[in-house]
């Protein structure tokens, strides 16, 4: 399924601060007697480009999920932006502020223009004006490449254009982290392509994100650093180039043995 | 014709009450039993020979006129008041009254009331679609009364609303108050009001311009009236048949003349009507009379030749 | 254009209305027309007959006579003197009120029991299934016939309320008596009463009921114009100001104006004679037939609402909450919007169901259409015919309207898909 | 890529950790408390909201419930023994009731010597049913059709039901059962026949009646195969055309001529004799029977491209639709008489049939329409392209897929009606839930008696409607299942 | 997108009769208002494989869903294996029975096995006996490879599978001429390649075949001629090599350089 990502990084313009972006520590979770994660540790910095692998159920969307606090954590410490979180709203809520969170199936509100979704959130959480709302969501339509379809209401576009303008909703509350749970894996493989190149260029203008994907190739393209989740844990963590020709774990072999083999 | 379509059915559709202890009720089984059964059954017997050949129809007040014009019964006895209206406009015939009737008022004996005049401001329970209702209207307005109907729909309802105390007074025709009075569990608490508000001359019905079939009801009728005159019961009536001299008896008897060919039935007819639950006499004994829980009198159901109003036209 | 050449149609044969595709459907409506046509003549023909075998006519000239018959409870006033007509109307005003008040109250209903059954918790979620169920799987008659047989046969009689030492008491500081009749409330009385309005006809309206009216129209346009101000002031400066005080005032101050000015207060009612009189007694046979109505178009209306609020994909949700929204805002912004689209149509003709059975009140003696025309008149004249076709034809109409409603509405609300 | 960050060296775990137990908050009793019932403050008022209504439900029902009699002659009886038992003062339910009323309830006034009729013919009815309701799956079909064998014979055993019916219905039912261990689709054929069979069970009378009936649908489709072979179109009209001709016409009195010739009649039942249960379950079914094809037709006729048939359906549904059911049952008891021809009359209870079938068949149409419109285009277009002709690719390819499609609503729809025969009460039927029981009141020894007859009549149907609900749930279910 | 075809075709065994199997003359359709097909000309002879290209909208679907009567047309002619299509039923009936089409979305009932699929219109309208029409259809469920599926539901098949079943229950019909409307864009691009073998099959065969596709490759290897339909009209026809490496017309080459470039 992978397409060939057609431009390559220009890898040198990003930076990777010291600062930390999330740091979770010895994180546990479990769905009732059902242990998800499995004391995660993972230090992200401000400009990492994360991605995470994994086979299915071994508790990538978990993971993320929980960064945005959309599930909870039982045991373990979770810290967004300095922000650590806990039950306490107000946290909760400047940690969504902060976090932009992209998914599988686009979620567009359908009774929504285009635009509307764009500046819903920013109006009514970050209370700005609809006029410069309307202003920024234009600017990352037109980043997105669908300015023109501002008016129109999702269910009139693509698979491709929706998950686009989802991108770009997350995008108008400037958030400082993105988080993609498998943002192409419901599109049809010529609109793959449109959605990557959008994520692509996202990184290069130096956005924390955290990506769950089986595309290889944008991993191989963009990631700083490579996560393999098996069970619940973290297996192994390498930079993409050491992951793919060099896998250390036998899990890993076998996963991308699986994936890049088909 | 209906006098035809009943004998080619071999059934007499026959509308009743609802349920009106001694006048129709069916019992546990579904036999229905009562003073205006009877008249259906002596229909049957006089045109079909057979007394059980009756499909008893359950009527309310509302839909009674319009089961029968509606062909729906062949003949409506249910204790219905012969009415100008109804004779008229709503193309009914009533063919004679088996039971002169008023209108009563019933309260129980603890609210201290004697007179219907002292029901200012009650609530009063009535069935719709009746004289009664209308009579009630009329009354209270004449008197410059005010009171607070609650419509029912049948005569069990009625009686439900009544003793849960959620009237003051039920109101219907006398006689259909002493039945409902009498299946109570304290009828002694209960007490009939002295004022009667109307005449309700109770009769069976048919359909308007059904003149043969109204002759055969109307003359089984006048024959079970006019049998109690003679002294024809249903114990002697084999007897009086093979001895009786008097000659009306005999004609009526089928012993002379053939009167029941003039009607489109046989010689014997007056004779089966009888048998069916014996003359008008017995039949009221039976299912209303004072023997009974109900306890009516007589009084203007009396023969004429006893004071009353029961006057058989002549067998002649 | 390009020049057309027309097929060369072969020319018209018999068989072609059977085999063409054109003139097939032309023959077999043509068929069907004749045979409904065919049934309709033989329906009036034989109506026609019978009535000239009873001798009666197609006449509606009965609704002028004289009704001759009182009604329990009227919107407007009647007595026996007025006509079939009147009583009519006052019929379909009865239908009227216990369909509206049954709707806004089964809508109130079911909406919270809906959003119940939706409870994280688990007890009271269990709960509310029960009563779903239980509605659901049971007759209305029979919730009609057990609800009125607990206000006869539970409720005290207005006498228990009489003497020192009275059986039952009022509640509501002495203000409702719940009785097996009636639920006796106070009415409303007025120091400084500024007359009626006659619309003829015996129809008034008191020019206070007009003066509230006007004045809560005008708080509605007002509160609209708040909020549209607001919606303005937030686009402008992206502060939403505060409206619900603002709100509350225009809503509520002119009528504590009003009832001020026309020194309205309650009456309380006071046993008199046999029952209560000075407030209004509400007949039992409507409490309970609205009660029965709401309770059982309440438990379809919930499922309805939950079924409409889980058609919003959980997704929606999370999407607005990894957007910062709060549970209200995403209640209110994203699921009821998306929501509504599911809900209303059923809801509306649950809304039809409840007025269609509204006529299950002959059960009870509630006086409304088809006790009126279609019962006492019906049975008083003897027009059988007529009065059916008529209450028919009026029952359709208000389903028509309210079916017409549910259209626009539909039409309004439609999702655009690509 | 910058090496000097600690992050990106290489981290690789060895050793797999095992699954842990939740913490103590997240597991057993203390944890479904926390989550289910006090997860909050509003959801702890709620709790106590819950807990105070069923506190409330069995403080004032409780008692009444726990102290029910069921063995009493009269009311009067029943409220002795109550006080005898549990003190005077105390209330009590008197479903004794029920146990002396149950025949009435059950089959109203029908003659208690052939209450073995109807109760054969509701078993057998689970015989005709096995093939259409229980066709997927070997095993139900095998305990329902067992378990209706042994009932139904025990019960008509002790209904006193004579030995040739006894062999009759067994003969009937192991067959029934062997078929439907074979090859259950032949089971279809006596499905078809039951209609037939039951009416003749119910009503009695001479077998030639059913039989004639009968004869109306297969000369019907004799006259259709015949004038498909020359006119396929009006094929269908002419069979209709011939069956109902048939039945209006020559069928009552074939029947009747068959019946001189060679008689083979059981004992009449009136309809004025049906009551109770029997009542509801025979419009119930009946409705049911006949809505759901005229319902399919309707829908079919509303959906149609001809403008005519299109605008005769849309007009009758709404008109159906938009009056109350009561309604069209006075029309059937009071007016059905001036638009038939003068002197005909025919019996009330397939008069309310008919109402109520109709009065079904217009929501049923509805539902039915919106499973058509739910079917992609796509399949009208591949089963034109495949050839099949309208009626053709409806039967094989449209309404198999919409009919499933439809299963909740037309469920419902059952439900609906079956719980709407109540309201045969307002036309003069002995339903059991309003005529029955003011029946039972009307008599000396229950006079008074009003909760009980209702909760029991309630109890039966919510039994019958709630499962029919939770049927449909899992036929859904299953359906979704499958082919997936 | 389009995969390389692997098997290279065998041309000279296909055999072009002077036989014409679809005539089509100066044929003329309207939606409403809109004029989609204008003055179509288009001869087919038997054994002829034709592939009709163009933009999306230029009316490729309409004009085979007229050779099959699914769409009426309101001018000119069109004769299918010389019976002219008019309102005859008995036209249209032997017309389609004739001819088999193949749909974007299969268009298969999800209702009956694959094996009730592919047996239903045999039975019930070429009335063959089960036993017959199902030994028919299983000879060509194993031409299309999936023998071993005829008791699943189509809904148990990969879209590949469902497609080949879609042939295969066409070809059930033994129909002299097959329409194909893009049978290979509703599918992942794995299992294009399944599809396109069983086409290229019976291709080989001899049968009549007029398909819409996108699928250049396979228009290379089998096609006869090309047409291309721009705006309702046939714009270009000509053999397969000359179309792509010398298209006439100026909105060939647009076209072909959007469909090859990308
Ligand atoms: N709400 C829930 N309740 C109980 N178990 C859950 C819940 N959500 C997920 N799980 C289970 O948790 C495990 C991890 O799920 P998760 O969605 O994180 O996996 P994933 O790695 O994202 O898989 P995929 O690649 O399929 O999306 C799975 O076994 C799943 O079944
Ligand atoms: N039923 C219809 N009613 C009205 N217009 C239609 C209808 N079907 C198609 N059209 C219009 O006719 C034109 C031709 O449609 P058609 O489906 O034949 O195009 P196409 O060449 O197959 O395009 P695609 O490659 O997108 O399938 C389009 O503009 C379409 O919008
Ligand atoms: N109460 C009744 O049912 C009858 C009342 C009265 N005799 C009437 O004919 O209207
Ligand atoms: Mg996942
Ligand atoms: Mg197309």
């Amino acid at each position: 399924m992978s397409e060939p990502i057609t431009r390559e990084i220009d890898r040198s313009q990003m930076q990777i601060s010291d600062e930390v972006a999330i740091e979770i520590h010895k994180m546990n979770k479990w769905y009732g007697t059902f242990h998800v994660l499995r004391d995660i540790d993972l230090t992200v910095h401000r400009g990492e480009r994360i991605v995470i692998a994994g086979p299915s159920g071994s508790g990538k969307s978990t993971l993320i999920r929980c960064i945005n606090r959309l599930e909870e954590h039982q045991a373990g410490r979770i810290v967004v932006d300095g922000v650590e979180l806990t039950s306490d709203i107000k946290n909760i809520d400047k940690v969504r502020s902060e976090v932009g969170m992209v998914f599988q199936h686009f979620n567009l509100f359908p009774h929504l223009t285009v635009l509307e979704n764009c500046t819903l959130a920013p109006i009514w959480v970050r209370k700005i004006p609809r006029k410069q709302a309307e202003a920024t969501a234009m600017r990352y339509l037109e980043k997105v490449k669908i300015p023109d379809q501002a008016l129109k209401y999702p269910g009139q576009l693509s698979g491709g254009q929706q998950q686009r303008v989802a991108i770009a909703r997350s995008l108008c509350m400037q958030p400082r982290i993105m988080l993609f749970d498998e943002p192409t894996s419901a599109l049809d493989p010529e609109m793959i392509k449109e959605v990557l190149d959008t994520m692509i260029e996202l990184a290069e203008e130096g956005m924390t994100m955290l990506c769950v994907t089986h595309e290889m190739g944008f991993a191989q393209a963009v990631a700083n650093r490579v996560i393999f989740m098996d069970q619940g844990q973290i297996v192994e963590q390498n930079n993409p180039h050491d992951f793919f020709h060099n896998p250390r774990s036998e899990r890993t072999k076998l996963f991308l043995s699986q994936i890049l083999g088909h | 014709d209906t006098l035809d379509d009943v004998k080619a059915r071999g059934e007499l559709n026959c509308g009743v009450n609802t349920g009106l202890v001694g006048f129709s009720a069916p019992d546990a089984n579904g036999n229905w039993t009562g003073f205006d059964v009877a008249i259906c059954k002596a229909v049957a017997a006089a045109v079909l020979g057979d007394a059980t050949k009756v499909k008893f129809v359950p009527t309310t007040g509302q839909t009674r006129f319009t089961a029968l014009s509606s062909g729906e019964v062949d003949l409506l006895a249910r204790n219905s008041t012969w009415s100008f209206s109804r004779d008229t406009d709503l193309r009914l015939d009533f063919v004679g009254v088996n039971y002169y009737d008023g209108q009563g008022f019933m309260v129980r004996k603890d609210l201290g009331v004697t007179s219907a005049k002292e029901l200012e401001g009650a609530t009063i329970c009535i069935q719709t679609g009746t004289t009664t209702e209308l009579n009630l209207a009329d009354y209270f307005k004449s008197n410059n009364m005010d009171y607070q109907p609650v419509s029912i729909d049948s005569n069990a309802e009625g009686e439900q609303q009544y003793m849960a105390g959620a009237c003051d007074a039920y109101t219907t025709d006398a006689s259909g108050l002493a039945a409902t009075r009498a299946a109570f569990a304290d009828p002694e608490n209960h007490i009939i009001l002295p004022e009667i508000i109307s005449k309700e001359p109770l009769g069976p019905a048919v359909r308007h311009g059904d003149n043969n079939w109204g002759d055969v009801v109307r003359w089984t009728l006048y024959a079970l009236i006019a049998a109690e005159e003679y002294g024809v019961t249903s114990k002697n009536i084999e007897e009086l048949t093979k001895s009786s001299q008097n000659p009306e008896v005999q004609r009526l008897l089928g012993v002379t003349d053939n009167l029941g060919a003039m009607i489109g039935l046989d010689a014997e007819w007056a004779k089966r009507a009888i048998l069916a639950g014996g003359n008008y006499g017995e039949i009221f004994a039976a299912n209303i009379g004072e023997q009974t829980p109900i306890g009516l009198a007589r009084g203007l159901n009396a023969q004429w030749t006893q004071g009353g109003l029961m006057y058989a036209m002549p067998f002649r | 254009m390009t020049d057309v050449t027309a097929s060369v149609d072969p020319p018209f044969r018999l068989s072609m209305l059977i085999y063409d595709r054109r003139y097939r459907s032309l023959t077999f409506q043509v068929i069907v027309f004749i045979l409904v046509m065919a049934a309709a003549w033989w329906l009036v023909n034989n109506t026609i007959r019978n009535l000239a075998v009873l001798g009666k006519d197609f006449n509606f000239g009965f609704l002028f006579q004289r009704a001759g018959y009182d009604i329990p409870q009227t919107a407007i006033p009647y007595t026996s003197d007025d006509t079939h007509l009147r009583a009519t109307f006052v019929g379909l005003l009865n239908t009227i009120i216990i369909s509206v008040l049954g709707c806004v109250a089964a809508t109130f209903l079911g909406v919270a029991v809906g959003v119940a059954r939706l409870s994280k918790n688990w007890l009271f979620a269990r709960l509310m299934t029960v009563y779903v169920e239980a509605f659901r799987n049971v007759p209305l008659l029979l919730w009609i016939l057990i609800l009125y047989a607990v206000f006869t046969e539970v409720m005290p009689p207005p006498n228990a309320y009489r003497g020192d030492d009275p059986a039952a008491s009022m509640i509501f500081f002495d203000n409702v008596a719940l009785t097996n009749r009636y639920t006796a409330i106070p009415g409303l009385g007025m120091t400084n009463d500024p007359g009626v309005l006659d619309l003829g006809a015996r129809i008034t309206i008191s020019w206070a009921t007009i003066a509230f009216v006007v004045v809560l129209v005008g708080g509605w346009f007002i509160r609209r114009a708040i909020l549209k101000h607001a919606q303005a002031v937030q686009d402008r400066t992206g502060l939403r100001p505060k409206t619900w005080w603002k709100n509350l005032a225009v809503m509520v101050l002119p009528s504590l104006l009003l009832i001020f000015w026309f020194g309205l207060h309650l009456e309380p009612p006071s046993l008199q004679g046999f029952n209560f009189t000075g407030g209004v007694n509400v007949q039992n046979s409507f409490v309970a037939l609205w009660l029965a109505l709401t309770l059982y178009t309440g438990a379809f209306i919930a499922e309805i609402v939950r079924a409409g609020i889980l058609a919003v994909s959980h997704g929606q949700s999370e999407a607005a909450f990894a957007l910062g929204l709060r549970p209200r805002r995403t209640m209110s912004l994203v699921i009821l919007p998306q929501a509504l689209r599911v809900i209303i149509p059923p809801l509306i003709s649950q809304y039809l169901n409840l007025t269609k059975n509204s006529s299950l009140a002959i059960a009870v003696g509630y006086m409304d259409l088809r006790g009126t025309l279609g019962g006492t008149t019906l049975n008083q004249t003897g027009r059988e015919l007529e009065a059916i076709v008529l209450m028919m034809g009026i029952y359709l109409v208000l389903s028509l309207l309210i079916s017409a409603g549910m259209n626009i509405f539909n039409a309004r609300v439609k999702l655009k898909e690509r | 890529m910058s090496e000097t960050h600690a992050q990106t060296v290489a981290f690789v775990r060895d050793t797999m950790l095992p699954p842990a137990p939740p913490p103590i908050a997240e597991a057993g009793v203390v944890k479904w408390l926390r989550e289910n019932l006090f997860s909050g403050p509003v959801n702890t008022v709620l709790t106590l909201l819950a807990l105070a209504i069923v506190w409330f439900m069995l403080r004032h029902f409780g008692d009444w419930f726990s102290h029910s009699v069921w063995n009493a002659d009269s009311l009067s009886q029943c409220r002795q023994i109550i006080a005898e038992t549990w003190g005077e003062g105390q209330r009590g339910a008197c479903f004794a009731v029920i146990r002396e009323r149950w025949n009435q309830y059950m089959f109203g006034f029908y003659p208690p010597a052939l209450y073995w009729r109807p109760t054969m013919g509701f078993g057998l009815l689970f015989v005709a049913l096995a093939p259409v309701l229980f066709s997927e799956s070997q095993k139900i079909r095998r305990t329902v059709l067992i378990v209706t064998t042994v009932l139904t014979l025990w019960m008509m055993l002790r209904l006193n039901a004579p030995g040739a019916w006894m062999i009759f219905a067994a003969v009937v039912f192991l067959g029934g059962l062997l078929i439907s261990e074979r090859n259950v689709s032949w089971l279809l054929i006596f499905s078809v026949l039951y209609p037939f069979l039951g009416v003749w069970f119910l009503w009695g009378g001479s077998l030639w009646s059913p039989i004639m009936a009968l004869a109306g649908p297969l000369l019907g489709l004799l006259a259709w195969r015949l004038v498909a072979r020359f006119i396929p179109l009006l094929a269908p009209v002419a069979g209709a055309v011939v069956t109902f001709g048939w039945w209006l016409l020559y069928s009552a009195r074939a029947a009747r001529d068959a019946e001189n010739l060679l008689s083979f009649a059981i004992p009449f039942v009136r309809s004025d004799q049906f009551g109770g249960f029997l009542l509801s379950i025979t419009i119930g079914l009946a409705g049911i029977a006949m809505s759901l094809p005229l319902g399919i037709i309707l829908a079919l006729a509303r959906r149609s491209d001809m403008f005519l048939v299109k605008s005769l359906a849309v007009m009758f549904i709404e008109f159906i639709r938009g009056v109350p059911l009561i309604t069209l049952l006075f029309v059937a008891s009071l007016l059905l008489n001036y638009f038939l021809p003068p002197g005909t009359n025919f019996d009330i209870i397939l008069r309310v049939i008919i109402m109520v079938t109709i009065f079904a068949a217009a929501y049923m149409a509805e539902v039915i329409r919106g499973g058509l419109a739910a079917l992609p285009r796509g399949q009208y277009e591949a089963a034109d392209s495949l050839g099949l002709d309208y009626w053709k690719a409806q039967r094989l390819i449209i309404l198999p897929q919409a009919l499933k499609i439809s299963i909740p609503g037309i469920v419902s729809t059952f439900i609906g009606m079956f719980k709407d025969t109540t309201l045969v009460t307002f036309v003069g039927l002995y339903d059991p839930l309003k005529s029955m029981s003011d029946a039972v009141r009307a008599s000396v020894s229950w006079k008074g008696i009003y909760w009980e007859p209702y909760i029991f009549v309630g109890v039966i149907f919510f039994i019958i409607c709630f499962g029919m609900s939770r049927y449909s749930m899992y036929l859904e279910r299953r359906l979704a299942r499958d082919h997936r």
